[in-house]
């Protein structure tokens, strides 16, 4: 039945992205041991068919580090904001004043994020460098913060279900006993919708892993291992978008990583969700 | 929401009230000798309330005296105003959109929507148990300890507070051993019972229940109904119920409201009788009460 | 409401009911200034953003813009036709494979579908698992099978469609179930007891009422899609075209394609283009947006 | 469209042609070809030029895979693009249609360089060099960090200047800025005091007001870049011919062959468009040789 | 959902049963004429009912004879499964997720869960009237030509079916200047009965009904009550009532369930007391029921 088959295409659509991914990337991994890929510090891959195999030059941890810088600095500014507001709309807001924020919100889901990167290079990267020193224009402070702003509407909206799903009954047990707002909010509410709140968070995480444009218009391309927010490094998806749009030679070991890199995102962003997941499995039914 | 069907065993047997006009069989639980007589000497006194939600009259013309250490029922059908009414006793109308509360409200002769009341002030001693059982998804011990922490109540030592109030809601011997368990672990009946150590913990002088027994098996109601009786030598209570049979089992006295459409179409919950609960079981002067207690309507 | 206090009784009860939780009160104001503060400061991002972009953008924001072609030539008078016409073709193949794809697969899961079985177990994990891949890896998806590989249509239009209408795939899966979801049982439960089949219940019933959630996630997910640049890029969406496409097959470029190559460029003249581009590009996903908010409100129904 | 290709044969002058021309390849070359396909259009209305950046190396490999009718080239098809393209079955003409010039450029702060000899610039950008800060330069600079922007691997201007700036093709540092997008680089050094850069001659005169060439010394004493210095080959080792290559099999479809008919034609007029280096006489007299070629054998054909 | 209290001038006078024990006052609305003596005519027959959702046994061991042209009133406490019987009777419990139905269901003798038989012509010949009242959102009209359409009914003018139907409702003087109008403009009485009218249009024998007054109003509840009986003449009715009243009013027969936890603690409905209406109210034969009907739990 037609249905069926629409439902099975999700699958077909996983079973692509694992075929596509798996088999370029065991082809690497007879190159370049996966100790060798997973904890080496130097990644020449922006290099090209210059590289070959010989090169000892396939550790990922500079890609995979700066992703995580730039994931959580885009979290130091999406998860108090985003709380912050869900907090505001789901608790203290009237209903008028969410019909209106709410849309606003969407608004920021929807720029492009072409835009975003944009904006973090010639806008914020300038503005920040009054503030901190930069030795290139491409960092990680200016794309990450940007990013967290991408993310706001993501933590927020989900947290806000969250907080609005907590029954009614609790608040009013907790007014009854001279509970104020903000005790009731922090003590009871927030505790009640953690599991939904750490799921919108983790999702948070998940889009800020997987954001591709605005890292590779403001944190540059240059891969290197560095922890120092103010310099720039290229990411997993910075890599990704670099070498495909380059076009790398079919069969030259660039090529190959460009698949490595694409299956760890894949693996890294289907554990974030998987555990998500089971989170939000874990404590649904606790009221 | 499950809904528990009672065991036929523990029903108490119910005994004929002398005069009642129509033979309709109420218990009031051996508790006649201890109606007070006349006016009840007033904790919390209603004069000429009136509720409105935004444009909606909920309510209207209520003057009711609430009796010290006693407990009063309110009863009436659905929609008459009865949690409307409750809620003005402590204030939880103020958390309702659009609740407006219009005439005297006064504890022990105080102004209780005066200016400068602090209303945390005024819930912590008029407590409330809701319909549900809405305990926090938190460990018993917490649950317990939270109104004296968010009050900052002066406490000695919190353990002590906590099985004092444990104690005092019958539940002390059933919890004692998993203080630190989930709340939702225990049966509703228990959840209840929880709720109202909970009240007690704050030590108000007035607690609130709003058909506290509706969401129980018959076990569990006659638990929190002797209970009830027990805490009325401490603490005046208030109990909004639908089940007549409880209203007789348990109170002093009852107020019964109705509500009744206006030429508009608007209805308004008004009280109807307010007397001692074995008169208005017995011998209601108003028709309308003696139709809803015989179950005509409702 | 102040004439009661008149005993000595009253005026004590009236003072103990005076406020003891001053400071509280303070902690309690500040904590609500401090939430006020977060939304204020994401309202405030937002609209910096799109005052930025509305004051660089404003200026090349004429017939040009969507009269002429790109220009490597006359910066001043160049458009940017073919990626809107791009952009609107992309999108509409996008839609026309994402939503019929992604509403069945959400009926059956919905209305057919029994949720204890395995395998449908594993249908919804899986889904809810896509809806969080990154984009370019639909692009290496999309490389790998349709652009070159197996379908090897080459770096057209529809390449660029079908990268995109697997990113939304499953975003329009969810919100379509959450709309079928919302019709109520009763609804269902009506139409069956008459002697409906499940299928005349599903398609004269559940699917009408579902329309507009239906509608309203959709174009969220196309809004989405269109803004799309990094999985195009990887399809292939080539940068320097001067032509709309003519079918399925024709080469392309899109908005945010021709926005990312246009921002960095050297001349003032391309950066302000590249605004107005932006700007363009808002406008339409704005609208897309405004139409399901409308949506939402206007058929909004509480069953 | 792409599929209302006109047929070559026949002459082809005064007759409305439709269909596309698709050309990938490098991102120097591109803004010249793009620029030739704009006017072109002018001519021909009915025929789409589309160009791709993929870089000179990027675009030989769709060249060679039969996508592309054109690829742009900065620097000659090397020897193994050849085989590729031969074993697929593309057979190609060069064809030189401007000069370029490889501009070392810096930010317009930065006041203690003025001219860097090959040796200098081979010691910031050896394979392994470990210059971080001007002062390792040369001792008379400031300790000014060096932040580096370069092409990226797959494009020729990258094959070119390690050719001649480190002596090997494709060895280079790696640990600099590598960028397919020029743009980039512009942004970049024009946003760091004490970064360094290089590309294009073309995109060194937009960019003039934002940055500063150096001079090169390539032992014959310093030279700025510029169009004359390009062209009569003072510019030593960095001055470069910029090429396109059609295909046989894009020569026979009539606008293909049409636009590179143009190209070479209004070369001076298209050259002027888009702010390159111009040929010289003798270079076009080389291109109209090689065009004649073609067009006899089209018409052969 | 809003409850509304009733307004007591058209709550119709009770008469006392004589010879009920305890003097409840049951209106059997001059009925009692019509009852009919010994067992039903049977149409539909229900023999060691059992059904479980899952692991959880709902309901068991129920034998039950419904009379043709009869009303059958379905009483019990909450959870005792008078719902998940009546479903059992048009297969609607076929659509419950792990709903899984034993023993013997027979229409005219024809076992109703026979491999071969046509579920849809089931639900066509034995309609169903739910709780809420549930048009689709559509016209009147379209809602009552829904269900002979998508069955494929061959009938003459759709116009005339929509007015019989309407007619046999009794909604047609209300609505038949606003066909075209969107059934959600209806009061919930109208759309209750716009509900059954869409029911009739498929020509059923059986109507079966969920609890049909239970979010209407009194004077709703009386319209659909004396459109009961009046529908008796020619359907057989099996209802399901929260409200004793009503069964008593309208019912011929009343079969009364409870549910009764087994030693695992699971709660499994049975049947206590099946009979003439005015037997079981006037003189139940189970304790339980009597305790039921007196109003002690439930
Ligand atoms: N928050 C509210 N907003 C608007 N109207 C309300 C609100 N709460 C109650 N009402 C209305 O006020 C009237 C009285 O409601 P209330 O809840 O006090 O009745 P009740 O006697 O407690 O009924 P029940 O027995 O069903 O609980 C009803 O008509 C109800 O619809
Ligand atoms: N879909 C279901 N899945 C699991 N259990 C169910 C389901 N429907 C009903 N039950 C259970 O079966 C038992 C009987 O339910 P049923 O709805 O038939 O009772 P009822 O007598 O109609 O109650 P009420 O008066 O509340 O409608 C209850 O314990 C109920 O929880
Ligand atoms: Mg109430
Ligand atoms: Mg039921
Ligand atoms: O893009 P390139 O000209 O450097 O190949």
């Amino acid at each position: 039945m037609l249905l069926i088959a629409a439902a099975w295409a999700s699958v077909a659509v996983t079973i692509g992205i694992v075929v596509s991914l798996l088999a370029p990337t065991v082809t690497f991994f007879t190159h370049v041991g996966l100790g060798d890929f997973l904890f080496g510090t130097e990644w020449t891959g922006g290099f090209g068919d210059k590289f070959t195999w010989d090169d000892k030059s396939w550790g990922v941890l500079p890609l995979v580090v700066a992703t995580f810088i730039i994931t959580v600095i885009a979290l130091l500014v999406a998860v108090p904001l985003g709380l912050g507001a869900a907090i505001y709309l789901s608790e203290y807001a009237s209903e008028r004043v969410r019909k209106v924020l709410k849309p606003v919100l969407e608004v920021l889901a929807g720029i492009p994020t072409v835009v975003y990167g944009f904006m973090a290079l010639t806008v914020f990267t300038p503005i920040l460098a009054h503030l901190v020193q930069f030795n290139t224009i491409h960092n990680m402070l200016s794309p990450g913060i940007v990013m967290g702003f991408m993310i706001v509407p993501t933590v927020a909206s989900l947290s806000q279900d969250a907080m609005s799903a907590v029954p009614l009954a609790l608040r009013q047990g907790s007014y009854a006993l001279g509970a104020n707002r903000m005790k009731t909010t922090l003590r009871v509410v927030f505790p009640a919708a953690l599991s939904g709140i750490v799921a919108a968070i983790v999702l948070g995480i998940s889009r800020a892993v997987g954001e591709t444009m605005i890292v590779t218009i403001a944190a540059g391309s240059r891969a290197h291992l560095t922890f120092d927010p103010r310099e720039g490094s290229q990411t997993m998806t910075g890599f990704i978008a670099q070498i495909a749009s380059g076009d790398a030679p079919q069969g030259s070991p660039v090529y190959y990583s460009l698949f490595a890199v694409g299956a760890l995102l894949f693996a890294i962003t289907l554990l974030i969700n998987l555990v998500s997941i089971r989170m939000v499995r874990k404590y649904r039914q606790a009221y | 929401m499950t809904h528990v069907e009672p065991d036929l065993a523990t029903v108490p047997e119910t005994v004929g009230v002398p005069g009642a006009p129509h033979g309709i069989r109420v218990d009031l639980g051996g508790r006649e000798d201890r109606t007070p007589a006349g006016e009840p000497d007033g904790v919390i006194e209603l004069r000429n309330l009136e509720v409105f939600y935004d444009k909606f009259r909920a309510v209207s013309g209520v003057d009711l005296l609430f009796g010290s250490q006693e407990i009063t029922a309110l009863i009436g059908p659905s929609g008459c105003g009865k949690s409307t009414v409750l809620r003005c006793l402590n204030r939880m109308n103020d958390l309702v959109p659009g609740a407006h509360v219009f005439g005297d409200v006064t504890f022990h002769g105080a102004d209780m929507y005066a200016p400068e009341v602090d209303v945390i002030e005024v819930r912590r001693r008029i407590g409330m148990v809701f319909q549900k059982p809405n305990p926090f998804p938190k460990s018993i011990y917490d649950n317990v300890a939270y109104g004296p922490r968010v009050t900052g109540m002066k406490t000695g030592n919190m353990d002590d507070v906590v099985e004092q109030a444990l104690r005092g809601a019958a539940l002390w011997d059933e919890v004692k051993d998993k203080l630190k368990q989930s709340a939702f672990g225990l049966s509703g009946g228990q959840q209840q019972r929880l709720c109202i150590a909970r009240t007690i913990a704050t030590s108000p002088e007035v607690i609130l229940m709003d058909e506290p027994c509706s969401a129980l098996d018959p076990i569990a109601t006659a638990k929190i109904e002797d209970l009830m009786v027990e805490l009325a030598k401490t603490y005046t209570i208030i109990i909004v119920t639908h089940n007549m049979q409880q209203a007789a089992r348990v109170s002093h006295r009852t107020a019964f409201f109705t509500a009744a459409a206006d030429e508009h179409g608007q209805r308004t919950g008004r009280l109807v009788e307010y007397e001692l609960t074995g008169k208005i079981f017995g011998n209601p002067a108003d028709k309308r009460t003696e139709a809803y207690i015989t179950g005509r309507f409702g | 409401m102040t004439t009661t206090t008149t005993t000595p009784q009253a005026a004590a009860a009236a003072e103990s009911l005076r406020g003891k939780h001053g400071r509280d009160g303070i902690t309690s104001a500040v904590f609500a200034a401090v939430l006020w503060l977060c939304l204020a400061l994401i309202c405030v991002f937002l609209f910096f953003i799109l005052a930025v972009i509305v004051q660089k953008g404003v200026a090349r924001l004429d017939l040009n813009l969507i009269t002429n072609q790109p220009s490597k030539i006359r910066a001043e008078t160049a458009g940017v036709q073919s990626a809107l016409f791009g952009t609107l073709w992309v999108g509409a193949i996008t839609g026309l494979i994402a939503m019929p794809l992604g509403i069945a697969a959400a009926v059956y899961l919905e209305e057919y579908a029994n949720p204890l079985k395995w395998w449908n177990r594993a249908i919804e994990l899986n889904i809810q698992n896509l809806a969080a891949v990154p984009a370019v890896i639909y692009g290496i998806l999309t490389l790998g099978f349709v652009v070159r590989g197996p379908v090897s249509i080459g770096a057209v239009v529809l390449a660029g469609g079908i990268a995109l209408a697997l990113l939304i795939l499953p975003v329009v899966i969810i919100t379509t179930r959450e709309a079928l979801r919302s019709v109520p049982q009763e609804i269902r439960d009506g139409s069956l007891a008459l002697g409906a089949t499940q299928w005349q219940t599903t398609w004269r019933q559940v699917l009408p009422a579902a329309v507009p959630g239906i509608a309203t996630g959709s174009i969220l997910a196309m809004s989405r899609a269109i803004g799309e640049a990094a999985p195009l890029i990887l399809v292939g969406a080539t940068t320097f075209v001067t032509f709309n496409p003519d079918g399925l097959l024709s080469r392309y470029t899109t908005l945010p394609v021709q926005i990312y190559n246009l921002v960095p460029q050297d001349r003032d003249a391309f950066r302000d283009l590249a605004y107005s581009a932006i700007l363009l590009l808002i406008v339409v996903l704005l609208a897309m947006n405004a139409v399901a908010i409308w949506l939402r409100n206007r058929y909004q129904r509480s069953w | 469209g792409n599929n209302n290709d006109t047929p070559a044969g026949g002459d082809s002058s005064g007759e409305a042609l439709s269909g596309q021309v698709v050309v990938d390849g490098s991102s120097t070359v591109e803004p010249l070809t793009a620029a030739a396909g704009e006017l072109f259009k002018e001519e021909q209305k009915g025929v789409d030029v589309a160009v791709g950046t993929s870089g000179t190396g990027g675009g030989f490999k769709k060249f060679c895979a039969g996508e592309t009718d054109i690829s742009n080239a900065s620097r000659p098809i090397k020897d193994e693009e050849k085989k590729l393209c031969t074993e697929k079955g593309v057979k190609f003409t060069e064809l030189q249609v401007a000069n370029d010039a490889l501009t070392v450029v810096v930010n317009k702060e930065n006041d203690w360089v003025d001219c860097l000899t090959v040796a200098q610039l081979k010691k910031i950008w050896e394979p392994n060099s470990t210059v971080k800060t001007w002062d390792q330069v040369d001792p008379k600079f400031p300790k000014e960090a060096l932040p580096l922007y370069g092409a990226g691997s797959d494009s020729g201007t990258f094959d070119y200047f390690t050719d001649e700036i480190n002596g090997k093709e494709g060895e280079s540092r790696t640990d600099y800025n590598p960028t397919e997008d020029d743009n980039v680089t512009v942004q970049g050094v024009s946003g760091a005091k004490g970064a360094l850069g290089y590309f294009g001659f073309s995109y060194f005169e937009e960019n003039a007001e934002k940055l500063k060439a150096v001079k090169i010394d390539g032992g014959k004493g310093c030279v700025e870049p510029s169009v004359a210095a390009a062209q009569d080959g003072s510019y030593t080792p960095l001055a470069r011919p910029l090429f396109i290559y059609p295909s046989d099999k894009g020569l026979a479809k009539k606008q293909v062959l049409s636009f590179v008919e143009f190209y070479l034609e209004k070369n001076q007029e298209i050259v002027e468009a888009a702010k390159f280096v111009p040929l010289t006489d003798e270079q076009k007299t080389k291109a109209k040789a090689e065009l004649d070629k073609l067009k006899a054998q089209a018409a052969g054909s």
